[in-house]
């Protein structure tokens, strides 16, 4: 059912696109939304994190996995169990590159039906950093398409990432890793039942999305040909606050650009914010240094505090008269 | 027990199977086609030098010459880079499986114009892996697809002739221009990384042409007859009447490529 | 199980860090004769390979050997090797990798490598070689993964593994024998077109491989909790011994078929090599340093007591790793190309980039096997009672 | 406190890259770069291309393709046009005989395209033309 509703969502939103395009709707679809789009995402994910900064973080949370600091002559974890705010950024770096916590994904097993073992199950791992990286490398390649003239950087990457000349176009590496590693996470879903059983639409939902970004891009490059230049002429206007929608652009485009920019809207507002959010994790991002640096509680106010030494001052005739033993004696008069 | 005749079960396959370590690409190699024979040729172009004619420097320069600017060949200096379609060599290297003790100084000296031999059971088709170079089944000429060619340079070190030349750098700045910077003819030059060599003037074959090395040695007084272009499998054709009429010789013909420019005189 | 390889000492990341310096000198040359054209190399119309397939032919020697480690213990069940099995298999991994990457930056139109399996010509070797070596890398990748992750589970590996790494054994067989046919075909290079050439490359690999993981266990002995164990390192010094012999015979015969018969384009490459030929004597003090190398370690790897010193050992394998290194990395492919077919010689020499570029090659091979020893080095020094 | 003034630089950094092509106008101003129009050839020479002309925008490159297999490797000296016409299957001796001007009508559009083919590695203009 969740698969259902996320699939005809994502098929619903290609369809209006590429209808928006066939009944000339170009301004609709090609201008007004993608703005739109960009404009929410942006606001969108600046609301979420600013929101995200406000929220106090009163502890020390991080959750660690290797040896604290401590005495000298006990080895640290430095990226385990970061001390100082450089090894938290380190160990930052590497979640927020390699993925590192996929990698502690492991599948437990019975050896000969006695014993209990466990071994690194990298599917998931591999299947997002093929999906992530990939990602990131087409989203470069698209600037050749907003930008003239095309930036250096973009135009070596686009054709190391064409090295291989295979067909015409040349195939992109990242688009065969692209939809594979989209292919596998969506597998995943539908074949683990543990993964299946938590799955919820929102979850599908944006699989789908990217699948259909990637499928229709595939087919605007190697099969059904797309006017380039046009669109390229349509993305200038639109960076340059000037739009203006040239004729003849085919409404697989326009499908393609709807999906892209319902994706766009939808960050903020579903678990796709993790881009942002992993950097606000407080169980990765902060030093576990509780034990060697006083933190205070921010919001922290002025308790009134009745100490011992008030208590007895107020008290102390009280206490010798039925015999207590006070700090300070009496004073004799 | 059990255990026991599994292990020895993958004893006796592991045997048997390294036996099969050669075996595979060697039947593979067995059932790949055999080169093509003239009989499988529809046509066989082929050549006829005349070495007593092509001994006038001025001859052989024509032919040189028609050849490089037909084809945008490029002149590189450097021996080690230079990009030959149809060289000049002396006999005594061109036929060194030929020659002896007796001969005198004179004839070993003598000058050999030679080119790719396009032969009938061509090696450095057998060993191209991508198809790149392939014996054209019309008119039996050895061809090469310069798009396809990954330059590994397998054909060179196949072909028993030197025929073939690799592009070490960009060929272009080394390639005779007129006046206007422009190359003297229309034939696609070619890019660094792939091998070249002489194609038979194929694109002129297709115009009804000859090959322009035969038409430029006939311009020469004394030329006409220098180089004899035809087809082998007509019996009627020049070359053929050629060879039937007078002694003939081909380079290396014991290693059984069956090279198709023969030499006279 | 990955994340094995990313734990270690500043010894460990200082070995990483050289070889990530090598792999950087590589890719800058590499980059250059990219731009350039082989030009940069010292390559030539005449010698048109030279250092980049000479070491190609050398490292399939090195990948094919794992077979000497991987038959014994699986189907003799020769448990001796239960703990060199796995270096023998990460070896021949980076050894594969190593002779792909040499193939591919040998070629003159780096971005159509595709075309050999776009347009794929069984009547071409190199196409076979190229399927035999893709093919054994996916093979040692699975059955080395497969069974140390079994291992490190202290669990038996998966029976669909057995088949497996039986087709393993002759694939082995088959990347050599198929590098070998590669050059024995070829009617121009009489050099090369001798039926012994294939027998020969397996010799000379089943000295040089189990050499070079000789050296390694001994490193890994020395730096690490770790031990092959003894016996497997004098077994593997004794099949050292066998395979070297085996080499000189071979060498013998093919010297004997040559220079009784006296026939010239048989003669002049062994000319060339041991004597020089027309003045042409660059190969020469190689190939003399070598053919003593050779002597001198077969004659100490024979006498047992030497054979078994294992302070002596490491020199020994050094000196055969160097001599075959000598044999096929140096001799082999370049004088294939003496005479050329005009009778004309060129010497060759590789140049400053093709050096850098090997040298990448090689580091990146290395750094992949450092990683992989790594992963077994951790994991097998916590299966350890402590 | 401390670590919001890191987030909003981390957030203003994004949101940077994220418009980056907003900024190449802001930095240069230049006009929009919109395309010149299309060129037609001489119609003296022609006013018809082989195919329709959307289809030859779109499919030239797949068309030439198949053109140089057909040509240079099945030895097909002919290629027919879905009108029924017969044309020689060749850039430099079919194509280019109207497309005379690389610039004109390659390069406009591959260049504002970003595409860069390697057609001109080796082929020249009619006349020799690097």
């Amino acid at each position: 059912m969740n698969v259902l509703v996320a699939l005809g969502a994502a098929v619903g939103v290609f369809a209006a696109g590429m209808a928006g395009g066939a009944l000339g709707l170009g301004w609709l679809f090609g201008v007004v939304i993608p703005g739109l789009a960009l404009l929410v995402f942006l606001g969108g994910l600046a609301v979420k994190v600013w929101d995200w900064v406000s929220t106090p973080v009163p502890f020390r949370i991080p959750t660690t996995c290797g040896q604290q600091t401590s005495l000298d002559w006990i080895k640290p974890n430095k990226l385990e169990n970061p001390h100082t705010g450089i090894q938290a950024l380190g160990r930052m770096a590497l979640e927020v590159l390699c993925f590192r916590s996929l990698l502690r994904n492991t599948k437990a097993e019975m050896v000969q039906g006695r014993r209990l073992a466990y071994r690194t199950s990298l599917g998931l791992w591999l299947g997002a950093m093929l999906m992530h990286w990939s990602l990131l490398v087409i989203l470069i390649r698209h600037l050749r398409l907003m930008t003239n003239p095309v930036p250096a950087f973009v135009s070596f990457l686009e054709a190391a990432d064409g090295f291989l000349e295979i067909g015409l176009p040349a195939v992109f590496v990242t688009t065969v890793t692209f939809l594979a590693g989209v292919t596998y996470l969506l597998a995943r879903r539908f074949t683990n039942p543990q993964v299946r059983y938590i799955s919820l639409a929102g979850d599908y939902f944006p699989l789908f999305l990217l699948l259909g970004i990637g499928l229709s891009g595939v087919w605007m490059r190697h099969f059904g040909k797309v006017d380039i230049a046009a669109i390229k002429e349509l993305m200038l206007s639109l960076f340059h606050f000037s739009p203006a929608v040239p004729e003849g652009i085919s409404p697989v485009f326009y499908g393609h650009l709807f999906l892209a920019s319902v994706l766009l809207a939808y960050i903020p507002f579903s678990k796709i914010a993790h881009m942002a959010g992993i950097f606000l994790s407080p169980t990765r991002n902060l030093a576990n240094n509780n034990r060697a640096v006083r933190h205070v509680n921010p919001w922290d106010y002025p308790v009134k505090v009745h100490t011992y030494e008030e208590y007895e001052e107020e008290l102390r005739d009280k206490m010798v008269a039925a015999g207590l033993p006070v700090e300070k004696p009496l004073e004799k008069e | 027990m059990e255990k026991k005749t599994r292990r020895e079960f993958l004893k006796e396959a592991g045997t048997a199977a390294l036996g099969l370590g050669w075996a595979l690409p060697l039947a593979a190699a067995g059932c790949a086609p055999r080169g093509h024979n003239i009989a499988g040729s529809q046509r066989q172009w082929a050549m006829v030098v005349d070495l007593e004619k092509i001994q006038d420097p001025a001859v052989r320069e024509a032919a040189q010459k028609a050849c490089a600017r037909t084809h945008n060949i490029p002149h590189i200096p450097d021996p080690q880079e230079e990009i030959q379609w149809i060289r000049v060599e002396s006999f005594e290297h061109v036929f060194e499986d030929q020659i002896h003790g007796a001969m005198p100084p004179h004839e070993l000296e003598r000058s050999v114009l030679v080119l790719c031999n396009h032969c009938t059971n061509p090696p450095c088709v057998r060993v191209c892996p991508t198809q790149a170079t392939w014996k054209r089944e019309s008119d039996g000429i050895v061809m090469m697809d310069m798009h396809r060619c990954i330059g590994c340079r397998y054909c060179m070190a196949a072909c028993p002739y030197g025929s073939r030349s690799f592009n070490w750098r960009d060929p272009r700045p080394f390639i005779e221009t007129d006046a206007e910077g422009k190359f003297l003819s229309d034939f696609p030059t070619r890019t660094r990384g792939v091998v070249e060599k002489c194609n038979f003037c194929a694109e002129r074959l297709r115009d009804g042409l000859e090959p322009a090395c035969v038409e430029a040695v006939r311009e020469v007084p004394g030329g006409e007859g220098a180089l004899v272009f035809g087809d082998l499998t007509d019996p009627h054709s020049e070359v053929s009447h050629i060879l039937r009429e007078t002694p003939s010789r081909a380079r290396r013909v014991t290693l059984g490529t069956g090279p198709n420019v023969f030499y006279i005189g | 199980m990955l994340e094995a390889a990313f734990r270690g000492g500043g010894r460990y990341w200082a070995l990483l860090g050289f070889w990530g310096l090598l792999v950087a000198l590589g890719l800058g040359a590499w980059g250059r004769q990219f731009t350039e054209g082989l030009t940069v190399t010292g390559m030539s119309q005449d010698v048109t390979w030279g250092i980049y397939i000479a070491q190609f032919t050398f490292l399939v020697g090195v990948a094919a050997s794992a077979v000497m480690v991987v038959l014994p213990y699986y189907l003799h069940n020769y448990k001796v090797f239960g703990r060199m099995v796995i270096l023998g298999e990460g070896l021949a991994i980076a050894a594969v990798l190593m002779c792909m990457l040499f193939i591919f930056v040998d070629m003159g139109q780096p971005t159509r490598v595709a075309n050999v399996l776009l347009h794929p010509t069984p009547n071409s070797m190199m196409f076979w070689d190229m399927v035999a070596l893709g093919g054994y890398l996916v093979l040692n990748l699975l059955i080395g993964a497969v069974t140390f992750d079994a291992e490190r589970r202290e669990a038996p590996p998966p029976h669909w593994i057995k088949p497996i790494i039986v087709l393993s054994i002759p694939w082995a067989v088959s990347i050599h024998t198929v590098t070998a046919f590669l050059y024995s075909g070829l009617e121009a290079r009489a050099f090369w077109m001798t039926a012994i050439l294939a027998p020969r490359f397996l010799a000379s690999a089943f000295a040089s491989g189990p050499s070079l993981l000789i050296l390694l266990a001994l490193i890994l002995r020395r730096f690490t909790r770790f031990d092959p164990g003894e016996e497997a390192i004098r077994k593997l010094a004794l099949i050292v011994t066998y395979a070297m012999t085996v080499n000189i015979f071979f060498v013998g015969v093919e010297l004997f078929t040559a220079l009784y018969s006296d026939m010239p384009h048989h003669t002049y490459p062994f000319r060339y090599l041991y004597l020089g030929l027309h003045g042409h004597d660059s190969l020469v003090p190689w190939m003399w340093f070598g053919a003593a190398l050779t002597v001198v370690c077969v004659t100490l790897l024979l006498v047992p007591r030497t054979r078994n010193d294992l302070r002596l050992l490491p020199f020994l394998c050094a000196g055969v790793i160097l001599a075959i290194w000598i044999e096929k990395g140096v001799g082999l492919v370049i004088t294939g190309f003496v005479p050329n077919p005009l009778g004309r010689i060129t010497d060759y020499a590789p140049t400053g980039v093709e050096v850098a570029v090997t040298l990448g090659v090689y580091g990146f091979g290395f750094l992949v096997l450092s990683l992989l020893y790594k992963i077994v080095v951790n994991v097998r020094e916590r299966m350890i009672p402590a | 406190m401390g670590d919001r003034g890191k987030a909003l630089v981390g957030l203003g950094v994004f949101i940077l890259l994220v418009t980056f092509p907003l900024w190449g106008r802001l930095a240069g101003g230049q006009p929009v770069p919109g395309r010149d129009d299309l060129v037609y050839p001489d119609p003296a020479k022609a006013t018809d291309c082989i195919e329709a002309r959307d289809w030859m925008t779109a499919n030239h490159m797949n068309l030439l393709n198949r053109w140089r297999d057909d040509l240079v490797r099945r030895g097909v000296t002919e290629y027919v046009s879905s009108s029924g016409k017969r044309y020689y299957p060749s850039l430099t001796k079919t194509c280019l005989d109207c497309h005379d001007d690389r610039d004109k009508f390659c390069n406009r559009c591959h260049d504002y395209a970003h595409v860069t083919p390697t057609c001109w590695e080796c082929h020249t203009t009619p006349g020799g033309g690097a």
